[in-house]
């Protein structure tokens, strides 16, 4: 039954791929995307509800055999037969994630009906968005790794088209190709981690794993290998460091991308990896430690990226990377749950803020640098009002979504003993309540400082854009409560839920101080948003400007993002440039060189050869030439021309014949 | 009975003074009639040969024989009559044109 | 004992005709005594009981050939006579090869004796000479006859006057 | 071993052999006749491969058809053909490719057509004979059948330099194919015969010393044509100037030949001397993958830059084959294919550019997506396929011959997975140069897109290549027996159980 929730955006990206683009009418190509989206939400509940009457945790269904067969040596020096079946499972931590994926998928297809309304391929733009729905949905309900790299490559393809929609702008077609080949730099990690796994355990299905690992058939330093390989590929598809970079370009795609490919889903899919692998993370501990520390790193250097950024959709790229960075610090520290938790909610409250933005973005038709807005709350209330839950949400605001999942982690860092990562984690939750409302109060308050073009009035989105993002608002209000903590009275329903794949984890904190550290988080979130209301409300943003000048280099370093871009552009592609030019030369001048160099050593061999050939040789035969004429002419005159000459030959002839025989016989 | 020998050195008889009529000869009506006797020696040995071996094919080769004779002699007279009438003279030495 | 003598009788007069052919001056005299060589030899062939054969060598040499070279003679009215200006010497050479070498064939034959054993035999009656030549040898028959007509056409195109527009 | 009483193998080998008979026979005026014909005899010669497949037994490693004919009896050559699964699926990629580059040429070609179409039927009765010989005379005749009209093909039909390309690309085979014969006729004097067959039951008869002369010599005729790095100069000067048909069958079959008679000869006769070079082989592949990746980052011609990408793809798949495990192996085998279809088709979409725009320079092109959307889907699909993308037939290749290889050894499989990034990031360039931007050139704006009659021509490639991503069960279990064969010969310690 669950087959169904990928199959539906199948068709849909088909029908509209095949036939919407020569064929279809503008309301026919969104009915049938949005009409994709809305089925594979609905297969994905009565899936949901499915599994949760039903008693076994989880149900695998096996397609086909994908790759027959064939016998590979393990390390342990036995032979296994590696088959690999094209089969999916879905479990709660799968029912969470297509829940989400279908979900948020389904609104923003409604959204992107209105914000790609006058766009002229918009059959091309919604198969894509299809596409991307179904590669990501194959990704989630994957059985082994094989089926899971297909949705992993697949998604990595589907944000290559999506983010050079805009093909005709050169930023959007490199973002794209920058996107591709860092998620590939990320794939090459999962492979060689899959090809560990295979040579390790002879098997890549993930429940096969679990139960190899669980049986002691793996070494703990092989395991760590396999687990931080797996994790390139993470980072590499959920932009945490070394692999962000493609992120904040990715801006360049229409805004709906953004939200759903680069809030909501493929950059969850990293997260998601390591909940599903999460019995080969947590057999490393190592490799856990790592998760955990990149996390939290991620989280805090982000943030102070998106402190300078001035794009409105760039600080919501650069808090994306930070919030995710939570996530891991969620995974790392062993409460799986509290990070897809943290997924859940940051899906909800971050892609209505691109949504948001993005109807910002439509109101002032193009114009995304904050500098040149302000004011808006007047001119466009509703946006303001959701943008507003928004923040509030991802700040971590008690009461809202953000703040229940967030604590949760910091809960369970501070639990797990490591308590940099809390602090870093804290400190993270208070950098994102200060740009988050640094942006509010850029954008919807001070003076207006964008111009209003004659055509082109400042007007409020349509509903079709309007309705999803309210729709979104209450899930990012309510969003938290399914996982109210027991501390709050709640039953913590959906961590429950979860443990029944990713394993149990007690928080083992006592009451006591859990409240403490959730006032701690609170204080801090507040403080925050205070101290941005501060700058940029009360002093019109002075500080900030006599901050950019006094320390010039700090802003500048800080907001050329650490030159990071520039560093991987000069050692990583110049790097491969300049192998390339010398590969090149070689294959030139040396290796051609080499043959044409033989070509004209043969060349003057032959010279010298005709040379040869003309004096010697030809001496010699012409001199043969000439002796013969010589001789011929002494036996020309022989040839008198009588008859009886001739004759009287033939009779000698005759004559030395009939001697011969005499004296022979 | 005639004795074969005696058939042959007569055949052989006829041929050399044949032989020697071309061969000596300067007028060219002579060379062809001493091609002719030439040829009449070689018909009196096939004959003897093919009586001594009682087969008739020593007769029918000298009949053939005679027939290209007949055929070589009118062709003969004909280039004759033509070069004769070209040079005005039987000499064979003037027909030296193949010379080397 | 008659066959051998009436055979050495005509082979006498053979010879003899053919060293007159070759020695007179006048082609006249000499054209006659090929005739009568060649009449000679029709004897010879009759002792050798090749009856056909001599029949032939009368009809097809005497009666044609010898009177083809008569036409030929009286229409080139062969007046002047060809100097022979040749040495002796070269003529003795030429004459003393032909009969070295048929002095040794002889001389081969008569030491080593015919290698082929006697046959005797009642002779080739006209049966088995009309059988083998009409049966294993009538192809060469047919050639032969078409030679012939070749050769008739040949002579005639040869020898005839040059045509009117092709100025001699 | 023959079908309605015809000897199947030889009809399927000399059957273009008639059809060149017919084309050259039409006449000259009638240029509709000539190329109707030689499209008619390619696409038979493709329906008759299929009609093996019903003949062809899959699950048997064993050779199969075996026709046997006496050929040169005093030196013990016979006309020797069989066939199992690795020369079935090669057999069915030549006829296939085949017929998709005649039907390609239809436009294209216009210069004395009767000599282009014979020479390409003559070339496709020398490439299956390749595949089908199993006595290593014959093999060796048809390997040299196939370079005469090739280097016509490239001579008069190439592009401006195409007499330094035809001769440079015919020397260099041919120097190559010299050293093979000589292996070859070693190899007889150890083995008395030229069989195959015989040479594989009679086993390891040579000293290993021996075999590693042979090794060498045959690796330097099959490397050239592969080619691995050090050989390869000739591919780039040959696809420049081929004409495009010319280009798919070389690039689609050709460089098969080298990696097929690896597989066929060098491994399973020489078992000893294969074990004891095949590091030394695997390091060599490596190299092409990496310095082929990186060189075609550089290049300004399209085609050039393909038949860079051709020298890394064949890197990979003499890697797999140098693993010597039979997971690597199969992925070697399979990615032939992949490769022959994914370059192939490539080759034809510059050759769909080169016939409107008749230039190959990618700075030529720019911003086509807006103009021939079909053009760019098919490109799209062609190129995530050429990278091996999850799901199409590329990847199927690649991941097994890394799954393979990383037993053997996980640094080889790292430095090979290095190529796979390399080759997404040349051919997402090529394909952003070429597709995206905006229109700069004036003549690019009124360009076409495809003709049905092209479309015709990509639809069986594309059809291949999702079907062996989605379900490449059919085209691994025909290859499973006759690989696992040959490398139980050349690497028995694989199969033994754990010491």
């Amino acid at each position: 039954m669950f087959v169904l929730i990928p199959l539906f955006p199948l068709l849909g990206a088909a029908v509209n791929g095949l036939i919407g683009i020569r064929g279809f009418s503008r309301r026919a190509v969104g009915a049938t995307a949005v009409g994709a989206a809305g089925m594979s939400f609905a297969a994905a509940v009565a899936a949901f509800v499915g599994l949760l009457r039903s008693a076994e945790p989880a149900i695998v269904k096996t397609l086909f055999t994908w790759l027959p067969p064939s016998l590979v040596r393990t390390a342990s020096g036995s032979l296994a037969s590696l088959r690999v079946d094209l089969s999916f499972h879905y479990d709660s931590l799968a029912a969470v994630m297509t829940l989400v994926v279908t979900g948020v998928g389904l609104l923003i297809h409604i959204y992107s009906l209105g914000y790609m309304a006058h766009d002229k391929s918009y059959a091309r733009y919604f198969s894509y968005l299809n596409l991307f729905t179904f590669a990501m949905l194959i990704l989630v309900l994957g059985a082994n790794l094989g089926v899971m790299f297909i949705g992993w490559e697949g998604v990595g393809l589907c944000s290559y088209l999506l983010i050079g929609f805009w093909f005709r702008k050169d930023s959007a077609s490199n973002a794209g190709k920058k996107a591709f080949i860092t998620n590939r730099v990320g794939d090459f990690g999962f492979l060689l981690g899959t090809g560990l796994l295979v040579y390790a355990l002879g098997t890549i299905d993930i429940a096969g794993i679990a139960a190899a690992v669980e049986g002691g058939a793996l070494a703990k330093g092989t395991a760590t290998a396999a687990a931080l390989l797996l994790f390139l590929g993470a980072t590499g598809k959920s932009a945490q460091i070394p692999l962000y970079t493609w992120l904040p370009d990715a801006m360049e795609g229409p805004t709906p991308v953004s939200a759903l490919i680069h809030a909501a889903t493929m950059v969850t899919a990293g997260v998601y990896m390591v909940a599903r692998l999460h019995v080969l993370f947590s057999f490393s501990g190592t490799a856990l430690t790592v998760v955990a520390l990149t996390g939290a790193i991620t989280a805090v250097y982000a943030a102070t990226m998106a402190f300078v950024q001035t794009d409105i959709k760039r600080v919501l790229a650069y808090s994306t990377i930070s919030q995710i960075g939570f996530m891991f610090i969620g995974l790392g520290v062993g409460a799986y749950a509290a990070g897809i938790f943290h997924l859940m909610t940051h899906a909800f409250f971050k892609s209505l803020l691109f949504l948001a933005a993005g109807s910002v973005i439509h109101a002032l038709s193009g114009e995304q640098d904050m500098r040149r807005m302000g004011g808006l709350r007047a001119r466009i209330p509703r946006t303001y009002r959701v943008f507003l839950i928004g923040a509030l949400a991802i700040s971590g605001f008690p009461g809202l979504s953000g703040f229940f999942s967030k604590d949760e982690i910091l809960a369970s860092a501070f639990a797990s003993g490591q308590y940099l990562v809390w602090a870093l984690g804290l400190a993270g939750a208070a950098m994102t309540a200060f740009y988050m409302f640094r942006l509010i109060f850029m954008t919807f308050f001070g003076e207006e400082r964008f111009t209003e073009k004659a055509g082109e009035p400042v007007h409020e989105s349509p509903p079709v854009m309007l309705v999803p993002l309210q729709v979104l608002a209450v899930l990012a209000v309510i969003g938290g409560y399914i996982g109210l903590p027991r501390l709050l009275g709640g039953r913590a329903w959906f961590t429950r839920f979860l443990e029944r794949t990713t394993g149990a984890h007690e928080a083992g904190l006592a009451p006591g101080t859990e409240a403490l550290l959730m006032a701690a988080s609170v204080a801090a979130a507040l403080g925050a948003i205070y101290a941005a209301y501060v700058i940029y409300v009360k002093k019109r943003g002075e500080p900030a400007r006599r901050f950019a000048e006094r320390c010039r280099a700090l802003y500048q370093t800080v907001l050329r993002k650490y030159y990071v871009d520039e560093f991987y552009g000069k050692v990583f592609v110049g790097g491969v440039f300049a192998a390339g030019r010398i590969a090149d030369w070689i294959d030139r001048r040396v290796i051609d060189g080499l043959v044409d160099g033989t070509a004209g050593v043969a060349r003057r061999v032959s010279r010298l050869a005709i040379l040869f050939d003309e004096r010697a040789v030809d001496g010699a035969v012409n001199g043969v030439g000439k002796a013969h004429l010589a001789a011929s002419s002494v036996l020309r005159r022989l040839q008198t021309g009588h008859i009886y000459n001739y004759a009287l030959a033939v009779m000698l002839g005759v004559a030395l014949v009939i001697t011969i025989a005499v004296a022979v016989f | 009975m005639i004795p074969i020998e005696a058939v042959i050195v007569l055949g052989l008889l006829l041929f050399a003074i044949g032989f020697v009529g071309v061969v000596v000869r300067k007028n060219l009506v002579v060379m062809l009639m001493s091609l002719e006797l030439l040829l009449n020696g070689a018909n009196v040995i096939l004959v003897g040969l093919g009586r001594r071996l009682d087969s008739p094919r020593g007769t029918i080769f000298a009949m053939f024989v005679i027939i290209m004779a007949v055929s070589e002699a009118a062709v003969g007279f004909a280039l004759v009559l033509a070069y004769f009438r070209q040079k005005k003279s039987y000499d064979v030495d003037a027909l030296d044109d193949l010379k080397g | 004992m008659i066959t051998l003598a009436v055979f050495t009788f005509f082979a006498v007069l053979a010879v003899a005709g053919a060293v007159l052919v070759i020695v007179q001056k006048n082609v006249m005299h000499s054209v006659l005594y090929l005739a009568f060589t060649v009449l000679a030899t029709a004897g010879v062939f009759f002792t050798l009981q090749a009856e056909y054969l001599g029949a032939i060598q009368i009809l097809v040499y005497g009666g044609g050939i010898v009177v083809l070279y008569i036409f030929v003679i009286i229409i080139v009215n062969l007046k002047e006579v060809v100097p022979e200006r040749r040495s002796l010497l070269p003529k003795l050479v030429l004459v003393a090869v032909p009969v070295a070498v048929g002095a040794e064939v002889a001389y081969l034959l008569l030491a080593r004796g015919f290698p082929v054993a006697e046959a005797g035999g009642e002779g080739m009656g006209f049966e088995t000479m009309a059988e083998t030549l009409f049966g294993s040898y009538l192809f060469p028959f047919e050639l032969a006859s078409v030679l012939l007509l070749a050769v008739l056409v040949g002579a005639i195109i040869i020898a005839r006057r040059k045509l009117i527009h092709d100025p001699d | 071993m023959n079908v309605f009483g015809i000897p199947i193998l030889t009809f399927v080998t000399f059957f273009p052999v008639a059809g060149m008979l017919v084309v050259l026979a039409l006449p000259t005026s009638s240029a509709r006749a000539i190329k109707l014909a030689a499209n008619i005899f390619t696409g038979l010669e493709f329906a008759v491969t299929l009609l093996i497949l019903t003949r062809f037994d899959a699950g048997s490693g064993e050779m199969q058809l075996v026709e046997r004919l006496p050929w040169i009896k005093s030196i013990g050559a016979q006309y020797l053909l069989g066939i199992d699964g690795i020369s079935l699926l090669l057999v069915l990629l030549t006829s296939l490719l085949t017929f998709v580059a005649t039907l390609s040429s239809w436009g294209a070609v216009t210069g004395r057509l009767k000599e282009y179409y014979a020479f390409m039927l003559l070339l496709e009765t020398g490439m299956v004979g390749v595949f089908l010989a199993l006595d290593l005379l014959l093999f060796y005749v048809f390997w040299e059948v196939v370079l005469v009209p090739m280097y016509f093909l490239i001579g008069i039909w190439g592009g401006e330099r195409r007499l330094y390309a035809a001769i440079k690309f015919f020397l260099y085979t041919l120097f190559g194919s010299v050293a093979m014969l000589v292996g070859i006729l070693v190899l007889r004097a150890g083995h008395h015969s030229f069989d195959w067959m015989a040479m594989v039951a009679a086993g390891s008869v040579i000293p290993a010393a021996l075999q590693g002369w042979i090794f060498l010599a045959f690796f330097l005729g099959f490397a050239i044509k592969v080619p691995m790095v050090p050989f390869h100069t000739w591919l780039p000067d040959a696809h420049v100037e081929a004409p495009t048909a010319g280009s798919v069958i070389l690039a689609g079959i050709l460089l098969k030949m080298g990696s097929y008679g690896f597989l066929r000869f060098s491994l399973p006769l020489l078992p000893d001397a294969a074990r004891r070079y095949a590091p030394a082989v695997a390091v060599l592949a490596l190299v092409a993958i990496i310095y082929g990746a990186l060189v075609s980052l550089m290049q300004k011609d399209m085609k050039k830059l393909i038949a860079y990408s051709s020298v890394s793809h064949m890197g990979f798949v003499m890697l797999g084959l140098a693993a010597l495990t039979p997971m690597a192996a199969k992925g070697a085998v399979l990615q032939m294919i992949n490769h022959g279809l994914s370059t192939g088709a490539l080759f034809l979409v510059v050759g769909v550019l080169y016939e409107r725009r008749h230039t190959r320079l990618i700075s030529e092109f720019g911003g086509l997506s807006s103009r021939m959307p079909v053009f760019a889907a098919v490109f799209l699909i062609m190129t995530m396929s050429s990278i091996g993308l999850p799901g199409l037939n590329g990847f199927i290749g690649e991941f097994m011959i890394l799954m393979g290889t990383f037993p053997v050894s996980w640094l080889w499989t790292a430095i090979a997975a290095t190529g796979i990034v390399l080759g997404a990031g040349y051919m997402l360039w090529l394909y952003q140069r070429v597709m995206f931007g905006t229109i700069v050139h004036p003549a690019n704006e009124s360009l076409k897109d495809l003709t049905l009659r092209e479309f015709a021509t990509f639809m069986p490639l594309l059809v291949l290549v999702f079907w062996i991503g989605i379900f490449p069960k059919p085209f691994l279990d025909v290859i499973d027996k006759p690989v696992e064969k040959i490398i139980r010969i050349v690497n028995p310690a694989h199969f033994e159980a754990p010491r």
